[in-house]
């Protein structure tokens, strides 16, 4: 398969860029942190989302979705990454979409893939505990009680789990992990919104004794690690989307800045050392997309090692995406320290998608211990 | 007892009598340092007092000569003064633009009449000081500054605008580059000029920055008065004396790069240690151990720049050197620490990230390689005046 | 069956039948290639007949023409063929420059006499070619050479000096930049010939290189006799040949950045693991690691560039970006496979090392971003072709 | 102490270069490497070095040495390092001289501390064993056997080794490690040469039942490791004085060649970009010449903690050494890659003084050990 987008996908990516850029752009993202709106997230916009397909991407046609795949996925983030537009894509339609299409029961797919799909539920899933990602080491425990499960545990990092619908909680169980779908409000459940730098949304949850049914359990008890890694992978191959999105966009703002703003009595892109630069960056940028674009293709055709070709886009994409605010903020010297232009809005964004499922570090050592060292 | 023996068996004694309990120990946080000025506010009466009395003795400008008000001290006594406050953890009793910037200015370019008239009040902390060098049309490019003065006879009057002037809003008077001659070639029409910020036709407008608040303003002249006799050096050669005061400013700023605890116990701190007891991330620890390496020469780097210059070994454009390697040292140690901080380190808001300190911090170094001269200006002056490159 | 199913049935059938064994498996080294020419060495005599029945076939250049001695197959036809190869290990059967670089050049810009005269030779293996671009005074600005070509009425007369001509001491013919008129701006002064290596006044001299004997030389014309019938293209606009050729040149050089086995497996034969499994030397590890994954990432986008040039959705300029980017992981992959090596890896004459293999390869790639364009040429193009910045 | 020559330092300084410059530049290696010297090093030079007092630099005055420190040893090595010149001062001077002047026996100085002087008798060190620097795992063998040991095992990378008169043999005895002077002569004792890619020289030496008496051991049975690590280290920080010698050369020869080679129409040091590249190496290598002096002068004041001084200037040495070496080629661009120019000799003399007593991922991984991380 050419590592291109087929005529189909440009199509979602011009779609996606026009919505965006019409209801999103990043004033948007300006208005609800500015105004400290207490969702940090647009409900409205979310089911505009749905209306126009985004939402269920991923999501069978048979329960509302379009029905598309990881390429189409990775549009729609990539879209996302450049507009800096909050919105519970990754969380609810990527990750838990992913999970319950891949593992749910039918009763638990009738009950929320349509809703994921319409924007009208926004679901939350719930794996890291401590600062870094570390799936291979959930502490979060959920032992037989009654008909069901009592979880304890503290999970951190929830994207939008301070306005989920139900969250599926990664625990321990006594041969595995299980996953859980777990409403909010049931007692024991406490969640803590934390607003995070790049005014994206996350929260931080304590199960204290929650009280779940046997119904609750996503496939398999102490099955949950495949569908986990499954959705993980999807997930991180989406946020690498993201970070190629947000990198790219900014770098455009920076070569624009390059060609306009003069000093010295001339425009700033005539300086060779800021056009090598320029120009390195740009290479490493289409260096990332092609290990995006190709990651995203290989999870879509199901082959050996696409875990491994996420994990060199997640790390390459992030790594990259860095570079490109880093050179923003300083291409544009004082004016880009300054809260009114975009660029910081873009490096306090690449910060939080490099942490989440996984830093180029983490990505790293997977690909060392994949490849014997 | 040799002399500066003494001289530190006084002091300690003096110290130990005069510095209060409360401004002994680490600040809390920035914003309980003594800036001084006419507005001054103190955290305590006992910070006002710690002010006065070392103010008094010229000892918040230990080498200042006392006919200024300074405290006539010699290097070596200095050094003991320094050394001796560490002892018990003083707090520094009054943090100055004047006494970091403008004093060594005008003990170089003043006349006996500046000196005389306005060293004083900033060694007592009753006159705060801003700077006002950049412009929005002219950073990099500093000389390339549009603010004028126009020629009034005895005075001038002085439209234009500044920004990224630090505590602008909070400052008694400016240091301030002017353009007094339009048609010279740029850097030979500028100016350096002080004048009151309560004149009329002075307004300031402070920065938000991608940090969050900012000491930072915009400040804009509008038909400003300012007297001739405020004239520092000679007209229309004000580019030596911001020359002079920037390469101060660079050693300050490059400093930044020796700051804090060991980034190895900060990660460890938040990630612990693996079974063979290193940190439990090899890639990052990889990554903090050439940070390591890299901090400790920077810091013997800054040592021996200091030799050097003792021992005129060197010329004074190496403070472009460390200036540019510092802030960038510095930019790299917090993206480390952002690593090591992992999602926790995220949070903007909350009391367990102490209201955003690491990502806050994080974001503020990037300003680092731009205010006081790009790492790219840097680099040219290395280029230029260190490695005499053609055309540079 | 399809045509395509029943070409690769053929294909392999043929191949089966035609292919030597001593033609099959990995060369040992550098030296066993088949170059062709007058003067051409083999290894064995298999290796002769090899080079002559595919040479028959047009195979040696499967997608040119027939009527110019090639294949004549498609694209689709040629990768089949190429598969078919490396099923049953075939070597090359030919490596030569004419077929690289020159022929290409040919087919866009020659005469139909000129491809009907030098093209089938260059199939069969019969003409050897090498290139005469670089000059000692003109390096990165290539255009800047001074060999010149006098005007002699039906021919030129040609003075000059060319270095870094590959196989200048052994090769038939060259190809040549010269500078057919000297007033003209320097782009546009430059002519494309083609002349025998033979004629009288030429002469060449090998260049050792660090990494020891190289097949790269130094070239002087002296009144050397150029008929006019072998000008390619326009007179005076041998630059736009010249520029297509190279674009060639910097994909295949860029693709050295793909070579060769996992870093991470060089490095644990050398050095073994630890006890948790990891590579025995952490610091090391981490850099390989990362070196793995812009490895992968740059495989990953020459693929894409091949698909985003055949879709027309990018610009020949492209070929800088991979020309860079591969020459300058291929350095930093032979600077790690050092590392591993660790002191064997200094041997630079022993067995052991097979003559110093692994230090002169790593020595050899640093020639990579400087050989057909340096990476500070390839960023300038890219600044002013893809980015589009002013004054680049 | 400021971190500045004295002016004594100053005048060896002087004296070295003056000396090297007019008996031992660069011609004086490509002439024993294009002759294939068998030796590869000059007995004459070696005894012209004793003359001038540089081979017994840190050797004590009572044995005929100059009697002076680290910093010393550290300016002759640093000379070393701008010429190129291969001499046994590394194995010799440094390691062995410092072996037996902190553990010999009053026999073993008086019989070798002199003649290391004089630059008559030339010692090695043979400590590694694999293809890495790894000192804590030394694998050879010492046996108690008669009235001595007896030796088994293969060290390489040992300096000069096939010219040493005699050689100092790490190996390990019951509880610890034990150094042996050992006569290369000796039954069972093979030494291969090894023509090594910077022209300098070294040896593999096998030992198969090497019977020595017990008066070779030096210092304590068992308790040799102090002794070696305190010659170790010395090495390491002189051969950090030889990194910033050579790539601080191969700057200035760039710089040069910047100023005067045109290309479009200007010298290539007009451009920008090459400009900033050098300014940042000129950063680098003022930085490294900070921290080699530093160790060397801690290792003089015997201050805590001078090891990891030494490592600290070991890393940072080699890392810039190699930058200013490859820094070097590239910008020389074409001629760079001749053998005609001496670029190419100083980007292999790096590669080996790197490799020589721990690279800098070894001297990373003991900072990163002694900080606890």
């Amino acid at each position: 398969m050419p590592l291109i987008l087929t005529e189909e996908q440009t199509m979602l990516k011009e779609a996606a860029d026009g919505f965006l850029a019409e209801h999103a752009p990043i004033t948007h993202l300006r208005q609800l942190r500015d105004s400290r709106d207490a969702d940090g997230v647009s409900r409205d916009l979310w089911r505009a989302f749905g209306e126009m397909g985004f939402a269920g991407v991923i999501i069978p046609e048979e329960h509302g979705g379009s029905g598309l795949g990881a390429v189409e996925a990775g549009v729609v983030a990539e879209a996302l990454g450049r507009t800096l537009t909050p919105s519970p894509f990754f969380g609810s339609s990527v990750l838990a979409a992913r999970v319950l299409s891949d593992a749910g029961s039918a009763e638990q797919q009738t009950a929320w893939l349509p809703r994921i799909a319409a924007g009208e539920a926004i679901l939350s899933l719930a794996v890291d505990e401590g600062p870094k990602h570390q799936p291979s080491r959930i502490t979060t425990t959920a032992e037989r009680s009654g008909n069901g499960f009592k979880l304890n545990g503290a999970k951190g990092f929830v994207l939008d789990g301070h306005v989920a619908d139900a969250l599926i909680v990664a625990a321990r169980t006594e041969a595995g992990v299980t996953l859980f779908l777990v409403d909010p409000k049931t007692t024991g459940v406490e969640i803590e919104r934390t607003v995070m730098v790049d005014a994206h949304n996350a929260a931080r949850v304590t199960l204290t004794d929650v009280q779940v049914d046997a119904d609750a359990v996503i496939g398999l008890v102490d099955g949950g690690e495949a569908a986990l890694e499954g959705a993980m992978n999807l997930g991180r191959a989406c946020v690498a989307a993201s970070l190629v999105g947000a990198g790219d966009q900014a770098f455009i703002s920076t070569v624009e800045y390059l060609r306009t703003r003069k000093q010295f009595g001339k425009a700033i892109g005539e300086f060779q050392a800021l056009q090598h630069r320029a120009a390195h960056l740009f290479t490493e940028l289409e260096i990332a997309k092609a290990a995006v674009l190709a990651a995203l293709q290989r999870l879509d055709a199901g082959v050996d090692k696409a875990d491994l070709a996420v994990s060199v886009a997640k790390a390459k994409a992030g790594r990259v995406a860095e570079l490109a605010v880093q050179e923003a903020v300083q291409m544009h010297g004082g004016v880009g320290m300054t809260d009114e232009y975009d660029v910081g809005l873009f490096m306090k964004r690449v910060r939080v998608l490099n942490e989440l499922l996984g830093d180029p570090g983490f990505h790293a050592e997977r690909i060392a211990r994949a490849g014997g060292y | 007892m040799t002399d500066l023996e003494t001289f530190r068996a006084e002091t300690r004694a003096w110290l130990e009598a005069n510095c209060p309990a409360e401004c002994r120990g680490p600040l809390e946080n920035d914003e309980d340092r003594v800036w001084g000025g006419r507005n001054a506010t103190f955290k305590t009466p006992a910070h006002r007092r710690w002010m006065e009395v070392m103010g008094e003795r010229g000892w918040t400008a230990p080498e200042w000569p006392t006919e200024y008000g300074g405290g006539g001290l010699s290097r070596e006594q200095a050094k003991v003064l320094a050394s001796e406050m560490r002892r018990i953890d003083a707090q520094s009793p009054l943090s100055s633009f004047g006494i970091w910037m403008l004093g060594p200015a005008l003990l170089q370019f003043g006349t006996e009449e500046q000196k005389t008239r306005f060293l004083p009040p900033i060694v007592r902390g009753e006159i705060r000081w801003c700077q006002g060098y950049s412009e929005p049309g002219a950073g990099s490019d500093l000389a390339g500054l549009q603010t004028r003065a126009e020629d009034r006879g005895d005075h001038w009057i002085v439209n234009g605008q500044k920004v990224w002037t630090s505590y602008a809003d909070q400052a008694d008077w400016i240091f301030c580059l002017v353009r007094t001659d339009p048609d010279a070639p740029k850097h030979l029409g500028i100016s350096f000029v002080l004048f009151d910020m309560a004149t009329p036709g002075v307004t300031t407008r402070p920065i938000t920055l991608i940090s969050g608040k900012s000491p930072f303003c915009e400040t804009f002249f509008d038909n400003v008065r300012v007297e001739k006799e405020n004239l520092v050096g000679t007209l229309n050669r004000g580019w030596d004396v911001a020359k002079a005061l920037l390469a101060h400013e660079r050693t300050m700023i490059g400093a930044m790069g020796d700051m804090g605890r060991p980034m190895g116990q900060v990660a460890v701190d938040s990630l612990g240690l693996d079974d063979s007891g290193r940190l439990d991330e090899p890639m990052l620890r990889a990554k903090i151990a050439e940070l390591e390496i890299d901090v400790a020469a920077f810091r013997l780097s800054m040592e021996r720049v200091g030799d050097q210059v003792k021992a005129k070994q060197v010329s004074p454009a190496i403070a472009s050197m460390l200036k540019y390697y510092g802030s960038e040292l510095n930019k790299r140690r917090h993206e480390l620490a952002m690593a090591a901080g992992g999602s926790d380190a995220l949070e903007w808001e909350s009391d367990r990230s102490r209201g955003g300190t690491p990502a806050r911090e994080w974001l503020r170094t990037k300003a680092n390689s731009i205010e006081g001269g790009t790492s790219e200006v840097q680099l040219n002056i290395l280029a230029k005046h260190l490695l005499q490159l053609p055309g540079a």
